[in-house]
This record gives C-alpha cells, sequence and structure tokens, in this order.
C-alpha cells in the first residue's frame, strides 16, 4: 500500500478512466494558458505602445483585423474539437458502457447515502442481495434490509468502502433523506445521489491503496464529516476482508 | 415540515395555563409517600434479529474505544433472564396535584465510545439535560423535541458540556436524541412532571417508590415495540407488582 | 412644483405603436406567462414521472366539471363585461362604464366565492394540498398542484378585482380631466383580466378534464 | 426647479422619491451595505477554514452559544454564513447594485429620458427590495439561525431545514418582485423613453446590456418564483412537490406524502440561476466598455458584433441551465446537448472580449483610476471564462463538480469581474452624482491592492479544487486532501482579510471625497455620450431642453474635428 500525495494539482490518479479525463483537463489548461498568456501579451503590448502621451493620437477609423476571426475560429474549432473528440465519447463510456457481461465478472454494491455517513452493503457469501426497501429503514437497521429475508442476512453492511483493483465495481447509489454526492477524487468520480432514484455508475481501478470516499453537495450540518475509509486491495485481500466481516456479523451465534 | 414555530406557539397556548396550574400544587409531603410499585419486563417472542455496526470504516477514532470489536446497535437488548433492557415504565397518570422538590443536579449523558449512555432515561421537568463528550471526535448532539424545544448543537473533541432546560412534559413518547455526524448514535430522554418512573436495566426489573396511596396508570414505553399500559390501585404501605411482557400478541 | 412630463403615457409611441403603461403591461404578462409556464411544466414533470395508477383525472380525484364549467363561463361572461366598459368609455359613455365595470367586478367575486365552495368541499371530505392518492404506495402531488395552481390563479382574481374596484371608485376622477388616460388604465387592467381568465381556460381542462 | 425641488419634504425626497436618481443613489448605498455585510460574513468563514476550530478572534465572544462553541464557530453557523453570503452577494449586492443603482441612474441619463418610464413603478421596486433584505437579515435572529441550505436551496434537505430557510423564501419572493418591476421598467423606458435621434445603433452599449439584463430578469425570475412557492408549500402546507416518497430521516420516515421530485427543484432553480449569472455579468461588460472607450479615445472595435453577441448570449442563456446538473445521473443524450449549448455561449462572451481588447489597438489610453478597475477586468474575467471551459464538459466536471474550482471559477467572473467592473463605474460617475473628483492616489492605492488580493483569495481555490477539495466543507481537513492543501487555505484567508482592509482606502475616498469644495467640470472625462449633456449633478427632470442625438456613442478622436470628442448630443459641422 502505497502512501497517496496529494499535491496542488490532479491528485493521484488510479481509475482507468481517469486517465482520459486528466488527459482532457491537463490539455484544457495548456489551451486556456496559451490564450491567456497571448491576450495578456497582447493587453499589455497595447498598453505600452498606445499609451496617452503629448502628440499621440488615437487612430478613429476601425482597424481592418482579420486575425480576430482566426483566433474566434480557432476557440470555436478548439472546443468542438474537444467536445467531439474527448468529452462525449469519454462520457459516453463512463456513463453508458455498464460492464453488465457475466464474462466481466463485475462486483456489484450498494450505496446507501445517509445524514451524515455512508454505507456500503456487499451481497455476503451467497452472492445475492437481501430484499431492500424505504419502509425497512430504522435507527437498528441502516440498510433497510428486510432482516427476516435469509439472502438478506449474511450481506455484510460496512461503513468503509472496500474494492478489489482490477474489476469492474457497478456501485447503485441511493439517499435516504437529502441530495448526497458520492465522490472519490483519486477515482474521478463524482455522482449525486438523489433521494427517490436509484443512480448505477461503474468504475474500476488499476491500483491499490488507502483513500477517502466524501461527499459533494451540501447535506446538512455534518456535511463536512460525511466520509469514508476506502481500501482499494488485491483480491485476494479483498476476499480475506470479505471472509473477516463475514466473521464479525457472528452469524454462528 | 416547518411547524416549529406553530408548535412553540400552540404548546405556549396549551401548556402554558396546564403547567401553571400544575405548578400551584400543594407541597409534596413525603409522609403520604409509602407505597411502592416493582415489576419486571418480561420478553417473550423470538429474539429479534440484530447487526454490528462498523464504526471503523467511517471513524476510526470511535471503533478504537472498543478496540476493535463490533458492537450491536442498543435497539432491542434482552438480558439473561428473558426480560427487557431500557423500557421507560413510569406514571402516567394519577399523582397530579403534588409540587415535588427538584432532584439535585442535571441528568447526564454521556457520548463515550459513539454511543450514548445511558440509552434511555427519564428526567424531571424543569430539570436541565448537561450533554459531555468523552471522545477524541466531533459530535452533533440533535434533539428532536416535539413538546419541548428541539435543539442542534456540535460538539467537538474536548468540547464543554452542553446544557438544554427540559422545560415542558415529554414522555410520551420520548424525545429522541440522535448524532448528527455518527448515525447509529441515538438515545431517548424522558421529561416527567414528577419522579416516578423508572428504567429496566440488565435485570429487567423497575420500581417507582415513595407514592402516595391511590389509583395509577403505569405506562411502559419501548422505541421498537407499543406502549403498554395498567391500571393499579395501591394502599398505604402497600408494595404490589405490575408485569408487563413484551412484544405485545 | 412642476411635475417632469414623461411622454408616451397617452399617446402610442411611433416604433412599438402602443403608450408606456401597455408596453408595461405586456412586458408583464410576459413575465406572467413564464410563471404559469413553470407552473404547468412542473405539473407536466411530475405527471410523467407518477407511479402507474397515481395520478388521477379530474373526476377521479372529486373535482366538481359542472361547477368547474359554471366558472369558467362566469369568467368569460366578465371577460366581455370587461371589454364593454373599455368600449363605453371610449364612446364617452361612463355611466354605461360603470355598469359594466361592476358587473365585471361582481362577476369575479362569484368566480371567488364558487372557488372557496370548492375548496371547503374539499377540506370537509378531509382533502388537504398534502393529501396524496389514497391507496398509492407511491402517492402523487395531484392535490398539492391542485391547491397551489388554483390558488395562485384566485390570488390573480382577486388583485384584479381590487384593481378594478379602484378604477371604479376612485380612478374615475380621472376621467373628468384625462378621459384617455384612464380608458389607457382601463384598457391595462383589462388585458390583465384577460390573461387571467385566459389561464383559466388552460387550468380548466388540465385540473379538472385530464 | 432647484427651488420647487427643495420644498418637498424629506420624506418626499429620500425616502418616498420617485426622481430615478434619488432611488438610484438608494440602491447604491443599500447595495454597497449589503455587499459589506456579505463580506463580513466571508471573512467569519475564512476563519474557520484556516484555523478550523480556534476561537473566532474579536467577535467569537460575542456571539451566541447556538452560533459558536467557546468562541469558534459551529458547522451549523458555517451553513448559515455560506448560504447567505452566496444569497446576500447574489441577489441583495451585485443585481441592486448593477441593475439597480447603475441602471436607474445611468440609463435615462444616457438615453436623453427625465425619468423612467413609470416612476412610481420603480419605487415600489426599491420597497420591495428593501423589504426582502430586510426580511432576510431578520433571520439571522431566528433560534434556528438563517437559511443553511446554499444559496442554491437545494431539496429536500431545504425543506426540512429550520424557519430561517421559510424567511429565506419569503425574502426571495420580495426580491423577485423587485426585479421583475425593475425589469418592466428598464425595457419601457429603454425602448419608450429614447431622445430624438437615439437609434438602437446609436445607443450606448451600458445601455444595451441593461435591456438584455431586464429581458433576462424578466423572463428567468418567474420559474424561481414557482419554485420558492412550491418550497414554501412543501414547508408549511405538507406538500411534497420535491420530497420523493420513501424519505426517512434521523432513523424515522419523514412526515411527507412524497411523489414529488427533487430533480424539479434544480431544474426551475438553474433556469432562473443560469441568466442570472448573464445578469450578474452584462451590466459589468457594459460599464467596462463604456470605461475602455471614453480612455482609449476611440471608438469601440467592432460595436455592432458586441450587441448581437449580447443579444445571442441572453437568448442562449436560457438554453444551458442543466450544465449544473451533470452529476444528478442525467443521461448521455441531455449531457451532449447541454455540453454543446455551454460551448456555444461562451463563444459570445469570446466575441464580447475580443472586441473589448482590440478597441486597445490604436488608442491613446488614459489611466484614470475607472479604467484600471476596467483593464484589470479582462483579465480578470477572462479567467473565470476559461475555467468554466473545463467545468462546462461532463469528463472533467466529474473530477470538478462542487470543489473549490467551482468557486474559483464563479468568483473569478463576479469578484474581480463584475465588482472591478462596478468600482469602475462608480469611480467614473461619481463626479456625475457628486459634482465632485474622487481623490486619485487614493484610488489607485485601493485598485492596485485590491487587485492583488482578490487574486491572493481565488487563485489559490482553483490549486485546492484541482486537488479536488470539495466545497462547502465546515472542516476540509477532516479530510487528507484537505489537509494537504491547507496551506492554500490559509493564504486564501489572509488575502480575503487584507482584501476588507484594502476597502479602507475607498470608504475614505467615497465619503470625503463628497465634501470636497472642488467642484468636478461638468464633463470631467471628456465623454460623448448623453448623461453629460446635462449638470452635473442633473436636476429634477434631468434636462431643461430635451436633448437631440446626431451621432453613434463613441465618436472620439475623429478627423478633423476640433477636439478628441465628439460628443453625441452636439451637431458636428461637416
Amino acid at each position: 500500500m502505497n502512501d497517496p500525495q496529494y499535491g496542488w494539482w490532479l491528485p493521484p490518479d488510479v481509475s482507468v478512466h481517469g486517465a482520459d479525463i486528466d488527459f482532457m483537463i491537463n490539455a484544457i489548461h495548456w489551451f486556456m494558458l496559451a490564450l491567456f498568456i497571448f491576450w495578456g501579451g497582447f493587453i499589455v503590448y497595447c498598453l505600452i505602445r498606445f499609451r496617452a502621451r503629448p502628440g499621440h493620437v488615437a487612430i478613429y477609423r476601425d482597424i481592418e483585423a482579420k486575425w480576430n476571426r482566426w483566433l474566434e475560429i480557432g476557440v470555436a474549432v478548439a472546443e468542438t474539437v474537444v467536445l467531439v473528440v474527448f468529452a462525449m465519447p469519454v462520457w459516453a463510456k463512463i456513463k453508458d458502457d455498464l460492464p453488465l457481461a457475466p464474462e466481466q465478472d463485475a462486483m456489484v454494491v450498494r450505496v446507501v447515502a445517509e445524514q451524515f455517513k455512508w454505507l456500503f452493503h456487499y451481497p455476503g457469501r451467497d452472492g445475492t442481495f437481501g430484499k431492500t426497501g424505504p419502509e425497512f429503514y430504522a435507527d437498528d437497521n441502516p440498510a433497510g434490509l428486510d432482516f427476516d429475508d435469509e439472502a438478506g442476512w449474511d450481506d455484510i453492511t460496512v461503513r468503509g468502502f472496500h474494492f478489489p483493483v482490477d474489476r469492474p465495481v457497478i456501485a447503485r447509489l441511493t439517499a435516504k433523506d437529502v441530495i448526497h454526492s458520492f465522490k472519490i477524487p483519486v477515482m474521478r468520480i463524482t455522482q449525486d445521489v438523489v433521494p427517490g432514484m436509484e443512480i448505477t455508475i461503474w468504475f474500476q481501478a488499476k491500483e491499490t491503496g488507502r483513500f477517502q470516499v466524501g461527499c459533494a453537495q451540501l447535506c446538512g450540518l455534518g456535511h463536512y464529516e460525511m466520509k469514508a475509509n476506502l481500501v482499494i486491495e488485491s483480491k485476494e485481500d479483498f476476499q480475506k476482508w470479505l471472509d473477516e466481516e463475514h466473521e464479525a456479523l457472528g452469524l454462528d451465534e | 415540515m416547518d411547524k416549529r414555530l406553530f408548535l412553540v406557539l400552540a404548546s405556549l397556548a396549551l401548556v402554558f395555563p396546564l403547567s401553571s396550574g400544575a405548578d400551584d400544587g400543594k407541597p409534596w409531603d413525603p409522609a403520604v409517600g409509602t407505597a411502592t410499585i416493582t415489576g419486571s419486563v418480561k420478553f417473550t417472542g423470538k429474539k429479534p434479529r440484530s447487526r454490528p455496526i462498523d464504526m471503523a470504516g467511517a471513524d476510526e477514532k470511535c471503533a478504537e474505544a472498543h478496540g476493535g470489536k463490533r458492537l450491536k446497535p442498543d435497539t432491542v437488548i434482552l438480558n439473561d433472564n428473558g426480560t427487557l433492557r431500557n423500557v421507560f415504565v413510569w406514571v402516567k397518570s394519577g399523582v397530579e396535584g403534588w409540587s415535588f422538590p427538584m432532584p439535585e443536579g442535571d441528568a447526564m449523558l454521556d457520548q463515550k465510545g459513539c454511543m450514548y449512555s445511558p440509552h434511555v432515561q427519564g428526567m424531571r421537568k424543569g430539570q436541565s439535560l448537561s450533554i459531555k463528550t468523552s471522545d477524541p471526535t466531533a459530535h452533533n448532539v440533535h434533539g428532536y423535541a416535539k413538546v419541548n424545544r428541539p435543539f442542534n448543537r456540535s460538539q467537538p473533541a474536548g468540547a464543554a458540556n452542553v446544557t438544554i432546560k427540559m422545560k415542558r412534559d415529554e414522555a410520551s413518547p420520548p424525545m429522541k436524541v440522535k448524532c448528527d455526524i455518527h448515525p447509529w448514535m441515538n438515545a431517548y430522554v424522558a421529561v416527567v412532571e414528577h419522579p416516578y418512573f423508572s428504567v429496566t436495566g440488565d435485570d429487567g426489573s423497575f420500581k417507582l417508590e415513595n407514592l402516595p396511596p391511590g389509583t395509577y396508570t403505569i405506562e411502559a414505553w419501548h422505541e421498537k415495540y407499543e406502549v403498554m399500559e395498567q391500571t393499579v390501585t395501591i394502599g398505604d404501605k402497600e408494595t404490589k407488582t405490575v408485569e408487563f411482557a413484551y412484544p405485545k400478541s | 412644483m412642476s411635475e417632469i412630463v414623461i411622454p408616451y403615457r397617452t399617446e402610442p409611441h411611433p416604433l412599438t405603436g402602443v403608450t408606456s403603461g401597455k408596453l408595461g403591461i405586456w412586458l408583464f404578462l410576459a413575465s406572467e406567462v413564464m410563471l404559469f409556464g413553470a407552473l404547468f411544466s412542473s405539473y407536466v414533470l411530475l405527471r410523467v414521472g407518477a407511479a402507474e395508477g397515481t395520478w388521477p383525472t379530474g373526476v377521479e380525484a372529486g373535482l366538481n366539471v359542472p361547477i368547474g364549467t359554471f366558472n369558467t363561463l362566469v369568467l368569460i361572461t366578465s371577460s366581455i363585461t370587461m371589454v364593454m366598459s373599455w368600449a363605453s368609455l371610449k364612446m364617452g359613455n361612463p355611466g354605461a362604464f360603470k355598469r359594466y365595470m361592476g358587473a365585471t367586478i361582481a362577476l369575479g367575486m362569484l368566480f371567488l366565492v364558487v372557488k372557496g365552495f370548492e375548496y371547503s368541499g374539499k377540506f370537509h371530505h378531509g382533502i388537504f394540498p398534502a393529501t396524496g392518492w389514497p391507496g398509492a404506495s407511491d402517492p402523487s402531488t395531484f392535490y398539492g398542484f391542485y391547491f397551489t395552481i388554483t390558488g395562485l390563479h384566485a390570488l390573480h382574481v382577486f388583485l384584479g378585482i381590487l384593481v378594478n374596484i379602484w378604477l371604479l371608485v376612485w380612478g374615475l376622477a380621472l376621467y373628468k380631466t384625462e378621459p384617455e388616460r384612464f380608458a389607457g388604465r382601463v384598457e391595462i387592467s383589462g388585458l390583465y383580466w384577460h390573461f387571467v381568465d385566459l389561464v383559466w381556460i388552460f387550468l380548466f381542462p388540465l385540473l379538472y378534464l385530464l | 426647479m432647484s427651488e420647487s425641488h427643495a420644498k418637498l419634504g424629506f420624506l418626499r425626497s429620500y425616502v418616498f422619491s420617485t426622481d430615478h436618481k434619488v432611488i438610484g443613489i438608494q440602491y447604491g448605498i443599500t447595495a454597497l451595505l449589503f455587499l459589506f455585510f456579505g463580506l463580513c460574513l466571508m471573512m467569519m468563514m475564512r476563519w474557520q477554514l484556516a484555523y478550523p476550530g480556534e476561537a473566532i478572534p474579536i467577535i467569537g465572544g460575542l456571539l451566541g452559544e447556538t452560533l459558536v462553541d467557546d468562541g469558534a464557530m459551529l458547522p451549523s453557523f458555517y451553513n448559515s454564513l455560506g448560504a447567505m453570503h452566496g444569497t446576500i452577494m447574489v441577489f441583495m449586492g451585485i443585481v441592486p447594485l448593477a441593475v439597480g443603482a447603475f441602471g436607474n441612474y445611468i440609463v435615462p441619463l444616457q438615453i436623453g429620458a427625465p425619468d423612467m418610464a413609470f416612476p412610481r413603478l420603480n419605487m415600489a421596486s426599491y420597497q420591495a427590495f428593501v423589504i426582502g433584505g430586510l426580511v432576510m437579515l431578520s433571520s439571522f435572529f431566528l433560534p434556528g439561525g438563517a437559511a443553511s441550505s446554499g444559496w442554491t436551496s437545494y431539496a429536500p434537505l431545504s425543506v426540512t431545514a429550520t424557519t430561517g430557510q421559510t424567511f429565506w423564501l419569503i425574502g426571495m419572493i420580495f426580491l423577485i418582485a423587485s426585479s421583475l418591476l425593475g425589469a418592466i421598467n428598464f425595457i419601457v423606458t429603454i425602448i419608450h423613453l429614447r431622445a430624438e435621434g437615439l437609434t438602437f445603433f446609436r445607443l450606448p452599449f451600458f445601455i444595451w446590456s441593461q435591456l438584455v439584463t431586464a429581458f433576462l430578469l424578466l423572463l428567468a425570475f418567474p420559474p424561481l418564483q414557482v419554485a420558492a412557492i412550491f418550497q414554501l408549500m412543501d414547508r408549511l402546507a405538507d406538500t411534497s412537490f420535491f420530497m420523493p416518497t420513501g424519505l426517512v430521516s434521523g432513523g424515522d420516515p419523514v412526515a411527507a406524502v412524497g411523489g414529488g421530485s427533487p430533480l424539479l427543484w434544480q431544474h426551475l432553480f438553474w433556469f432562473l440561476a443560469h441568466p442570472e449569472v448573464y445578469v450578474l455579468i452584462l451590466p459589468g461588460m457594459g460599464i467596462v466598455a463604456e470605461v475602455i472607450a471614453n480612455n482609449s479615445r476611440k471608438p469601440l472595435w467592432g460595436y455592432r458584433p458586441m450587441v448581437y453577441s449580447l443579444l445571442f448570449l441572453g437568448f442562449m442563456s436560457f438554453c444551458v441551465w442543466a450544465h449544473h446538473m451533470y452529476m444528478t445521473g442525467m443521461g448521455t443524450t441531455m449531457s451532449t446537448f447541454f455540453q454543446i449549448t455551454t460551448m456555444i455561449i461562451s463563444i459570445p462572451s469570446v466575441i464580447i472580449l475580443t472586441c473589448l481588447v482590440i478597441s486597445l489597438w490604436g488608442a491613446s489610453i488614459r489611466f484614470p483610476v475607472p479604467m484600471l478597475f476596467a483593464l484589470a477586468f479582462l483579465p480578470m474575467f477572462g479567467i473565470g471564462g476559461l475555467t468554466g471551459l473545463p467545468l462546462g464538459l461532463a469528463a472533467p466536471d466529474a473530477h470538478f463538480h462542487d470543489t473549490y474550482y467551482v468557486i474559483g471559477h464563479f468568483h473569478y467572473v463576479v469578484a474581480p469581474g463584475t465588482i472591478f467592473a462596478m468600482f469602475a463605474g462608480i469611480y467614473h460617475w461619481y463626479p456625475k452624482v457628486t459634482g465632485r473628483q474622487m481623490n486619485v492616489p487614493l484610488g489607485k492605492l485601493h485598485f492596485w491592492l485590491s487587485f492583488v488580493f482578490m487574486n491572493g483569495i481565488f487563485m489559490p481555490m482553483m490549486f485546492e479544487g484541482m486537488a479536488g477539495v470539495s466545497r462547502r466543507l465546515f472542516d476540509p481537513t477532516v479530510y487528507e486532501i484537505g489537509a494537504a492543501v491547507h496551506g492554500l487555505t490559509t493564504m486564501s484567508s489572509w488575502s480575503a482579510w487584507l482584501l476588507a482592509l484594502s476597502q479602507i482606502p475607498f470608504i475614505i475616498n467615497f465619503f470625503m471625497s463628497m465634501r470636497k469644495k472642488e467642484r468636478a467640470e461638468e464633463n470631467p472625462w471628456q465623454a460623448t455620450t448623453l448623461e453629460w449633456a446635462t449638470s452635473t449633478p442633473p436636476p429634477h427632470g434631468n434636462f431643461v431642453e430635451p436633448p437631440v442625438v446626431y451621432s453613434g456613442p463613441y465618436e472620439y478622436s475623429v478627423p478633423g474635428a476640433s477636439s478628441d470628442f465628439s460628443p453625441q448630443f452636439i451637431k458636428q459641422e461637416s
């Protein structure tokens, strides 16, 4: 496990799809910097060359500039390229290409947001989620499990997020009370979690490590404390963790 | 949603004349209080299931207090002798007309290891609830009072006690207290006009002492189950036993 | 002191062909279109998103179509009397203006009274804005919309009545000195009144019939 | 006429005045006070961010125990401050200053009108604004504190919030009513009361910006009015327009019927709030265009493309609202549509900015204080606009959504952008309003300090956002990322406090200059537009003789003219 280094630029990226996003962000910022330097230089040059001084008279007639048109067209073209070549395909891949095929072997996890913590719900040993519903939510049942449903009794409901590296993860996000936003900076994921809706996202990690899940949408006074520990680990470690969690359920008591 | 203003006004209008009337009761005479009601709360049904709380995933400081051991929610705790813990038993009616002396000190609610202690307690109307934090992490105590004024106060680690004066009766149901940062934390505080209340402990028993002789309605309240009521008439220097059995079948 | 004279109060501006007041009321109505447009779109959005079978039609929800139709006729009639009152001013007949304006106000009040009876009938049956469609596990917000939209519309009618009363009782004094300006005011009030009428003509089928 | 003016009582002259100039000044003073108040709220927030959990110096001890614990801020108070800072700055500070103050004072003068088209409506608009403002402010004294659900007031959080939210909604309804009345007045005034000869393409750019702004206010505010009414119903009548079925709060079911949609609020809100962004920036662009044309002593380059861009911008601003909602689970079709419209709307902004910059070419540039602010506006708004680019695209937004990058982005647009434009306007038109010139060295001191510290506040936010620190966090150091860039947060905070101190020269200048004996010249900037055609300050009724316009707005340095400016209201010998 490596210690993440956070600095003044993008945080480390441990997701598969993040490289595309990072490339876009970096490219756009280079483009912005170039534009800014060009314009800034032009302004400063004008301010010096055309400063008011005795004997200097402004030119009344319009200067005939064509290059500005080219510049504006250039900006438009650059935006179109960014939009069509990068933004749309990348976004479509993130949003639409859910790894549903069995050979993709995606892990499904249900994420419940509540004031002011996350709850992660894994299907447990039997691989099936128990029956859940808003009518089951209670103080001693934060995941909203039907306790009478045996399929759900071995489900793992924890406050920290674990998932294996190199395996797609499908997360089904629900909120109990207000709008939250599921954010993992190192995974380049943000997704609002809206009560009354179940929103499905997917992602895949390419490196292991210990990070944090946060909430990115103001959800009340404990918003700042709405974090969870994130552990991305190897498949073996993840299996080991699942076994430990199974033990902790104390089903054999 | 925003019924608070309305509730405050309505309760002012309703409670004010009532409570001022009640306060005029004659001073309590300890010589009258000779009767006792005892009993226990049995649990007869199937043991309800519960699942452990994972504190470490969200806040390691909480988990450290328990040495990594997973706690289960305090909601339904069954004692070894088949009784139910954390049932609030109190005299709902029958002791009107007295003005009882106030106990000294505040009712205490401690936040320890990201759990509230005690989970259920009673306190007197006019007494203050003092909420303490013993944890190295921030808490936010949120009182969902329906009769009293609701409160919502943050307590960073090491903060001073939050003290709330409870000005009105609120026992049926008691006020719920939650931590807005650790959603698994909850507690109940009942505010009663008189000193005749008790919470069942690890033997499931309760005891209401120093009652004047008379006829009383005894109410038992548990956070998960229905409210139960029994009427009992008790004479001078008498001790009667009242048994409750949960859940209602 | 000499009041400053602001042009185009009574004479139309050559570019727009209307007085300032009339241009102002048209702009105001444009913003009102956005207001009711937002109400209607919200209605559509939630109705489309509602679970199957939870959005009652007006009749299912207990809205009385004959009474609604009656109220529609009341409002349409009041629009006609509003036009007549303006026309009689233009023809220099303040007496007829008073009669027609009085009728407009009375019809507006009749509309509100009928509406009031509809509301109290609903309350009597235990139906409030917060009432969901009974028996549905995922209830709809039909009654919320019904009370909010018709309530806002009734508020508009009420304000229109206030303006008309002002015109009839106090505003008429202006007729003696500046008849054109007064007629302009009546016309502006009329435009607003027709708009409120028009909104009802959309509201009635939306809530009662569909 | 001036004698008869003096006969009006105090109430008629100042409180219930219908004179657009008095109303403009009233708006200006009120808005500046609100801006200052908003700044104070922000300074308290910055303390908590820089020194989390430490007692706020000086005022910490004065606040009640529901707001602070031993002088250290509590999260609920922080959220109130955040929500009210945003609301006050946007709805009670910048809009009233840009539209209410500059619009009211300058528009009738610049088009040669005796007053606004509806003077009494104008007064009502100001009064509604004051009532709305007072309702908002009074919410600070409620037991649960002021609204604390962000200036966006997302449901369901806002529906279940404390009573402060109800006051927020009622205040908003008044502010919206005020803006609607004002918008109608501006449009009618600009269309109907232009002086003879002042055709649409002879209008100063500032008038165009006010016209488009008024249309935006007129058409964008009603949906927010509807949203506010819905939310009030949800709060007071227990309806559930924004409350879905099956909500659970604090372990217990929420007593709402259900069936509503939280996203409905966002759609209604952003349908207003995106045009609102242009309401904030367009008047600023207008002022900057005036100041740059005046001080570069040449006509604006590309006046017509600028006007067309402005109109297009106004229209397009109604088609981009959902780019605030990419992360709400929107499908790819919708997000593609809004990404395209967002890229399209950037083009007219680029054109306007380009025209302003090219206007400097071949000019003869003077550097009075208003010009300094106007020039600083260009790169600052440039940064604000450029950083909107990654936010307008859904994929990078997956990283930037609700981070400090967003805060940095829109503050660059409105703080060093619009507020600098407002300062430019104040310095530029101060002699028109008071008949005195502001002190130049103090003005320059004010400019340079503000320029440095504005960037000191918002540039670090860009890097914090880049690192992935979420906004609206009471204590960002709770997160590893937040702790790692805490130095930037502290730098931001210190810049904020120093920025507040930098306003002292301005405040001194503002009040001391009024008492100067020496009067400014009638046309101190040697400007061409109509507001300089009348005496200073203008009399009641503005113009003794209605002015007639003979030429375009920016006839500077006309070859063969006797001076380097040829006012619109003077017929040139040809």
